[in-house]
C-alpha cells in the first residue's frame, strides 16, 4: 500500500469515527429533548439555540474532570476496561452500509461479524465491574453480564433468520449490502415481523435500556459496572452506550426496514444515507418513547422472560423461516410467493402469540381487577 | 379490510395496560410543557407570600414605624432578629407621636425561616413580609441586613402595594376574632395554571 | 410472586454474601437513610436500618420554644405534608386549652389538609414510578403538586413551610376567589389522576414488580405499629378520620380504600384511591364551607393547664400523635414526644425486606413512602 | 378486621373492664385527659402489656409509642396503647427512679417497640432490660450525655460567617 492509501484509510476513518461522535450528541441531545416532550418538559433549552450544544458542554465537561481512580482498584484492567468496550462497537461500523457501494469493508460474512462484535462488549462490562473494586459495580457486572449473554440468542437468532430468507435472492446471504439490494422490493419486516420484533426486543436489551436497563438500575445500584469511573473514562462508557443504540436502529433498519432503498433511491444516490438515517432514527424514537413511561423490569423476571419466552420463540421463527426457504426452494416457488406464504405463516404465529401473551397478560392484570376492579 | 382485520386481531393484546402508559406517555409530548423558565420568565408571586421580613416607612413622619418594642424578637424561633430602640427625637419636637423608636435592627436572613411570626405579633405593623426571594450572596456576611437595609427593602415593598396602612390592618386584627379578614389578597391561583390540551 | 423462597447452593462452590451499604446517599433511600444489605447473589440476606441522619432534636427544641413557635417545627418534621403536621400539633394545643374552633376554620383546615394529603400521595406516585424505574410518573406526580402547591402559596404565603394554622383557628382568612381555584385546581388534580393512573395501575411491568413484594399480613402490620395506607392495604379498617373523628370528619361522607393482600401494589392502590376520597371530601367541604369567624377565642399568650395529653391525627403517612406534657402555666411545654408514622413504619421494613431480592428493596422502601424528616426527628 | 363484631365500650364500661382485667396486679386506674390512664410498678409492666394485650375485651394490639419524660426527680415511661377493634386508648404510666434507671422492655410483646425503646435508651438514658439491641439509634455512636434530659445544656453554636 502507497502512503496514500494510508492516508485515505486515516481520513476515512477519522471522518467515520467523527461522524459516529457527533451523531452520538445528536442522540442524546435528542433524547434529552424528547424525553422532556413526552415529560411535558421542555428539555435542554440553555446552551445554543434550542440548547442543541448542551451534551457538547456536558462532553467538554466530561473532559475536564478530574479522572479518579479508586485506591485499590486493578489499575491496568480499570484504565483499559473503557476501550475494551468501546473498540468493539466501533469496529461494527466498518461493514455497515450507508449506500450502495457506501461501506468501508464489503465483506461477505457481514453478519457473522456484527454477531461476533456485538457479543464482545460484556467483556468491557465484566472488566470495568470487576477492578473497579466497588460491590455496586460488581453487581452491576454481573447483571450485564447475565443479561447480554442472554439476549444475544434471539437476537443473533433474528439476524440469522435474515441471513436465511435472504438466500433466496443472492449467493452471498450474509453480505449485508446484499440483504439490503434482497429488500429493494419488500422490506423484511413485512415478511417476517416476528423476527424484528425479536430483534427490538434484544436489541433494547442488549444496549441496557428501560424496560431492560437492569445493569444500570440507577435506583438500586447507581449505574452499575461505571459507578467508580469519572471523567472522560465515564464518557467513554456512555458514549459505547448510545453508540450501541445507534448501531442496533442501524442493524434494524438494515435488516428489516430496507437499508437505504427507498423511492427513486436508485436514482439518486446522495439519497441512501438519507434514508437509512431516517430509518435509524425512526428506530431511536421508538426506543425513546418505550423509555419515557416503562417501568424496569426485576433481574429474575428479565431472565424469565429472555430463556421462557423470547428465546423459544426466536428458535420457533429461525425453523419457521428455515423451514418455508427449504420447501419453498425444493418446489421451486417464485420469491413473491414465499414471502406471501412466510409473511401469512408470520402473521398467524404472532396472532397465536398475541393471545397466548394476552392471556399471560391478562392472569397479571387479574391481580389488578380482581383486587380493585369495579364490583 | 387489513385494518379491520388488525383491529380484530391484534387490538386485544395491544390494548391493555403497558401499552396505555405508553399512549399516554405520547399524549402529554403534544401538551403545553409546564416548565417555567426561571430567569427569564419570573414566577408570579402571590399577593401573601412570604419572603424575609424587611421594616416599613412612615412617610407621614418621615420614620420608621417600628419603635423597637422587642416583640419580633422575643417571638422569633429561631432567633435571628437583634433589636435595640432609643428615644425618639422627633418626639421631643412633637413631630412624632412615637417617644421611642429604633435604633438598631438587625435580621440574619441565613437563618430566617420565613415562619412570618413577627409580622403577626408586631404592634405596631412595623414588620412585613417582603417578596424578595431569590437572596442568594456571595458571602453569608452579606444576609446579615441592618436597619438601613431592611427599610430600604420595606420603602420597595411599600410601593408595591404589599403592605397597607397601619391604621386599617390594625383595627382589622382586633376584630378578626369576630369577622372576616376583608385583606383584598385577590387571586389566589397566582401560579398560572396552564391549559392542558395543545 | 414468592419473595421468602430458599436459596438453592451447590455445596462444592465457595460463595460469600455479600455486604452492600445503600445510603444515606443513594438515590432511592428517600433522604438520609442507610441500610446494610447483606446480600446472596441478589438476594437480601439480612437488612439493617440505620437512621438518625436528620435528627435535629425537635422535641428537645419545643421545649425552649412557646406554643406559638412550635408550629414552625412541625412544619418541619414531615416536610410533604406540612398542613396535616401543624394540624395534630394546633389540635394538640387546643385539647390542652379547650379551645373553641370555629366552624369556618375547621373546614379550611379540612380543605388545606386533604390537599396536602393529595400533594403528598401525588409526590409518592412520582418517587415510587422513579424507584421502579419509570421516568414519566414522576414529572406527572411533580406537576399536580406544584398545582396545589400554587394554591398553598396563595392562601398561605408559603409553598411548604406555611405555619398557617393556629391554636384557635387560622393565621388568616382564605383569599379572595378560593373557591373557583379550588374547584378549577380540583378540575386539574382529576384529570392527572387519570394520567397517572394510565400510566402505572394498570401496567403489568409494574404490577409484576409490586404485586407480592413486601406482603405483611394484619397481625404484623399492628404489631409494628404500622399505620397508614401500609396498614389499610393489609386490609385493616383504621383509619383515625373515621375511627376517631376529629374536626369536622364525622359529618363528612368519604370510605377508607382498603387492601387485602398487604404488598406494594395495594399499598400503592390504597394511596391511589385516598387521592379520589381526598378529592370527594374537598368538593363536600367546599360546597359546606361556612361564612364566619377563623380564630376562636384565644389569648395571645397559650398557657395550657397541668396534664398530658396524647392527640393523633390521620397523616398521608398514618398516625402522627402528639404527645405533650404541659407543666401548667408556663408558656413552653415540659415535654412534647412525637409518635411520626414513618418511624414506626420503618420498623417492619426488616421483615419486609429479607428475603426479597436487591431490586425489590427499593420498592419496598419506597412502598412504605417515608419521610426522614418525620423519622429522625 | 373489622370493628363490627366487637363491642363499643362507654368510657365507664371500658374502665371496669380493665380493672378486672388487670385484677390481681397493683395498678391505679383512672381517667386521663380522654383517654385511660394506668399508673403501675415497673416490675409488672410486661405482664399487664401481656395481659392488655391478649385480652380480647381489651386487645390493645397496637403499641402507638412509648415515651420517656424527666421530671428530674424520676423518668416517667409512657406507653401509649390502642386497640383498632374496639378503639379504646390507654396510657401506661411508669415511673423509674433516676438513680436506677431501668425497665422491662416489652419488645416481646410488640415488635414495634423496638425503636421506641432504643430512642428513649439514646435520648434518656432509660435502659429497657430485655431488649436485643440497644445500639444507639438515633445518635451516633460515642455521644456523649443523653440530650433528652433537663439537665443536658444544648451547646450554643456560633453562626459562621465567613471573612
Amino acid at each position: 500500500m502507497s502512503i496514500t492509501d494510508y492516508i485515505l484509510i486515516f481520513s476515512i476513518v477519522f471522518v467515520m469515527f467523527n461522524g459516529i461522535l457527533v451523531s452520538v450528541l445528536a442522540v442524546i441531545y435528542g433524547e434529552r429533548k424528547v424525553l422532556a416532550r413526552l415529560q411535558q418538559r421542555i428539555g435542554p433549552s440553555r446552551t445554543g439555540p434550542w440548547g442543541i450544544l448542551q451534551t457538547l458542554a456536558d462532553a467538554v465537561k466530561l473532559v475536564l474532570k478530574e479522572d479518579i481512580r479508586p485506591q485499590n482498584s486493578d489499575r491496568i484492567i480499570f484504565y483499559l476496561a473503557p476501550l475494551i468496550i468501546f473498540t468493539p462497537i466501533f469496529m461494527l461500523w466498518v461493514v455497515l452500509p450507508f449506500g450502495s457501494g457506501l461501506v468501508l469493508g464489503d465483506i461477505d460474512l457481514g453478519l457473522f461479524y456484527v454477531s461476533a462484535l456485538l457479543g464482545l462488549s460484556v467483556v468491557g462490562m465484566v472488566a470495568a465491574g470487576w477492578s473497579s473494586n466497588s460491590k455496586y459495580a460488581m453487581l452491576g457486572s454481573a447483571r450485564s453480564a447475565a443479561q447480554l449473554i442472554s439476549y444475544e440468542l434471539p437476537l443473533i437468532l433474528s439476524i440469522l433468520s435474515v441471513g436465511l430468507f435472504a438466500q433466496l435472492f443472492t449467493d452471498n446471504p450474509f453480505n449485508l449490502s446484499n440483504i439490503v439490494h434482497a429488500q429493494s422490493g419488500l422490506p423484511f419486516i413485512f415478511v417476517m415481523p416476528l423476527a424484528f420484533i425479536l430483534f427490538l426486543i434484544g436489541g433494547l436489551a442488549e444496549t441496557a435500556r428501560i424496560p431492560f436497563d437492569i445493569p444500570h438500575a440507577d435506583e438500586e445500584i447507581v449505574g452499575g459496572a461505571f459507578v467508580e469511573y469519572s471523567g472522560i473514562r465515564w464518557g467513554a462508557f456512555q458514549l459505547s452506550e448510545y453508540t450501541g443504540l445507534i448501531t442496533m436502529a442501524f442493524l434494524a433498519s438494515i435488516l428489516f426496514l430496507g437499508g437505504w432503498s427507498g423511492p427513486f433511491s436508485d436514482k439518486f444516490v446522495w439519497l441512501q444515507p438519507f434514508y437509512i438515517s431516517m430509518k435509524t432514527g425512526f428506530i431511536i424514537l421508538l426506543a425513546f418513547w418505550i423509555r419515557a413511561p416503562l417501568p424496569r423490569l426485576r433481574i429474575d423476571q428479565l431472565m424469565a422472560f429472555a430463556w421462557k419466552v423470547i428465546i423459544p420463540i426466536s428458535f420457533a421463527n429461525f425453523i419457521l423461516v428455515s423451514l418455508v426457504v427449504f420447501m419453498g426452494d425444493r418446489i421451486n416457488l417464485p420469491i413473491y410467493q414465499i414471502q406471501l406464504i412466510l409473511g401469512c405463516l408470520n402473521l398467524v404465529s404472532m396472532i397465536a402469540l398475541g393471545y397466548l401473551i394476552t392471556a399471560r397478560r391478562k392472569k397479571r392484570l387479574a391481580v389488578y381487577r380482581e383486587r380493585w376492579g369495579e364490583k | 379490510m387489513f385494518t379491520a382485520l388488525f383491529l380484530f386481531f391484534l387490538w386485544r393484546p395491544i390494548s391493555l395496560g403497558t401499552t396505555t402508559g405508553l399512549f399516554t406517555a405520547l399524549k402529554h409530548a403534544f401538551r403545553r410543557p409546564v416548565t417555567l423558565q426561571y430567569p427569564t420568565e419570573q414566577p408570579l408571586l402571590a399577593p401573601r407570600f412570604m419572603a424575609h421580613p424587611v421594616l416599613t416607612w412612615d412617610f407621614e413622619v418621615d420614620e420608621p414605624y417600628c419603635t423597637g418594642c422587642l416583640i419580633c424578637m422575643k417571638i422569633c424561633p429561631t432567633d435571628v432578629i437583634t433589636v435595640s430602640m432609643k428615644d425618639n427625637e422627633k418626639f421631643a419636637s412633637e413631630e412624632s407621636k412615637r417617644r421611642k423608636i429604633v435604633d438598631d435592627f438587625k435580621l440574619d436572613v441565613a437563618d430566617c425561616i420565613m415562619c412570618g411570626l413577627c409580622v403577626d405579633y408586631c404592634n405596631f405593623d412595623a414588620i412585613v413580609m417582603s417578596d424578595h426571594f431569590d437572596a442568594s450572596v456571595d458571602n453569608r456576611s452579606n444576609l446579615v441586613h441592618d436597619l438601613q437595609t431592611l427599610l430600604e427593602e420595606g420603602k420597595g415593598q411599600q410601593e408595591k402595594g404589599r403592605w397597607s396602612p397601619p391604621a386599617t390592618k390594625k383595627s382589622q386584627r382586633r376584630s378578626a376574632a369576630q369577622a372576616k379578614t376583608p385583606d383584598p389578597s385577590s387571586s389566589d391561583e397566582t401560579k398560572e395554571q396552564p391549559s392542558e390540551e395543545k | 410472586m414468592e419473595t421468602k423462597a430458599t436459596v438453592i447452593r451447590d455445596e462444592n462452590s465457595e460463595t460469600a454474601e455479600l455486604r452492600i451499604n445503600m445510603g444515606p446517599q443513594h438515590p432511592a433511600t428517600h433522604g438520609v437513610f442507610r441500610m446494610v444489605l447483606t446480600l446472596d447473589g441478589e438476594r437480601v440476606v439480612t437488612v439493617e436500618p440505620h437512621i438518625g441522619y436528620l435528627h435535629r432534636g425537635s422535641e428537645k427544641l419545643t421545649e425552649g420554644e412557646n406554643f406559638q413557635q412550635i408550629t414552625t417545627l412541625f412544619d418541619r418534621l414531615d416536610y410533604i405534608s406540612n398542613f396535616n403536621n401543624e394540624w395534630v400539633y394546633v389540635r394538640a394545643v387546643e385539647r390542652a386549652m379547650e379551645v373553641e374552633i370555629p366552624e369556618r376554620a375547621e373546614f379550611i383546615r379540612i380543605i388545606l389538609g386533604e390537599l396536602n394529603r393529595i400533594a403528598s400521595h401525588f409526590l409518592f406516585y412520582g418517587t415510587y414510578g422513579l424507584d421502579i424505574g419509570a421516568m414519566n410518573p414522576v414529572m406527572i406526580g411533580f406537576r399536580e403538586r406544584e398545582r396545589i402547591q400554587a394554591l398553598f402559596e396563595g392562601v398561605s404565603g408559603a409553598r411548604m413551610m406555611h405555619n398557617y394554622f393556629r391554636v384557635g383557628g387560622v393565621k388568616e382568612d382564605l383569599p379572595e376567589g378560593f373557591v373557583p381555584a379550588v374547584y378549577a385546581l380540583l378540575e386539574h388534580l382529576k384529570k392527572g389522576y387519570e394520567d397517572a393512573r394510565d400510566i402505572l395501575t394498570e401496567s403489568e411491568i409494574f404490577i409484576e414488580r409490586t404485586a407480592g413484594i413486601g406482603a405483611l399480613d394484619p397481625e404484623k402490620t399492628l404489631d409494628y405499629g404500622v399505620t397508614g395506607p401500609v396498614l389499610r392495604a393489609a386490609g385493616v379498617d383504621y383509619d383515625i378520620r373515621k375511627a376517631d373523628p376529629y374536626s369536622m370528619y364525622s359529618d363528612i361522607d368519604f370510605s377508607v380504600p382498603l387492601g387485602s393482600h398487604g404488598d406494594c401494589y395495594d399499598r400503592y392502590m390504597v394511596r391511589m384511591l385516598e387521592i379520589e376520597q381526598s378529592i370527594k371530601i374537598i368538593e363536600q367541604c367546599v360546597k359546606k364551607l361556612p361564612d364566619g369567624p377563623i380564630q376562636g377565642k384565644v389569648s395571645r399568650i397559650l398557657r395550657p393547664p397541668e396534664g398530658d395529653f396524647f392527640v393523633h391525627g390521620e397523616n398521608p403517612r398514618g398516625d402522627l400523635g402528639v404527645y405533650l406534657v404541659s407543666s401548667g402555666g408556663t408558656v413552653r411545654p415540659y415535654r412534647l414526644k412525637i409518635r411520626g408514622p414513618s418511624f414506626s413504619n420503618l420498623m417492619a421494613l426488616k421483615s419486609m425486606m429479607e428475603g426479597a431480592y436487591l431490586a425489590d428493596s427499593t420498592v419496598i422502601l419506597g412502598s412504605l413512602d417515608i419521610v426522614l424528616g418525620e423519622v429522625d426527628r | 378486621m373489622s370493628t363490627d363484631n366487637f363491642n363499643q365500650y362507654t368510657t365507664e364500661e371500658f374502665e371496669a373492664a380493665t380493672r378486672a382485667v388487670l385484677g390481681n396486679i397493683k395498678v391505679t386506674v383512672e381517667p386521663n385527659f380522654g383517654e385511660l390512664g394506668v399508673v403501675c410498678d415497673r416490675s409488672d409492666i410486661v405482664s399487664i402489656c401481656k395481659i392488655l394485650k391478649q385480652d380480647t375485651d381489651i386487645s390493645m394490639e397496637y403499641l402507638r409509642s412509648i415515651s420517656v419524660v424527666d421530671w428530674v426527680e424520676h423518668m416517667e415511661v409512657v406507653y401509649h396503647l390502642s386497640s383498632i377493634r374496639h378503639m379504646n386508648r390507654i396510657v401506661i404510666k411508669v415511673v423509674v427512679p433516676i438513680e436506677d434507671l431501668k425497665i422491662d422492655s416489652v419488645i416481646t410483646v410488640w415488635s414495634g417497640a423496638d425503636w421506641h425503646e432504643r430512642e428513649g435508651h439514646d435520648l434518656f438514658g432509660v435502659e429497657f432490660v430485655g431488649h436485643p439491641d440497644m445500639s444507639p439509634l438515633i445518635l451516633y455512636e460515642g455521644f456523649e450525655g443523653f440530650p433528652g434530659r433537663k439537665s443536658f445544656e444544648i451547646p450554643v453554636q456560633e453562626t459562621f460567617y465567613g471573612d
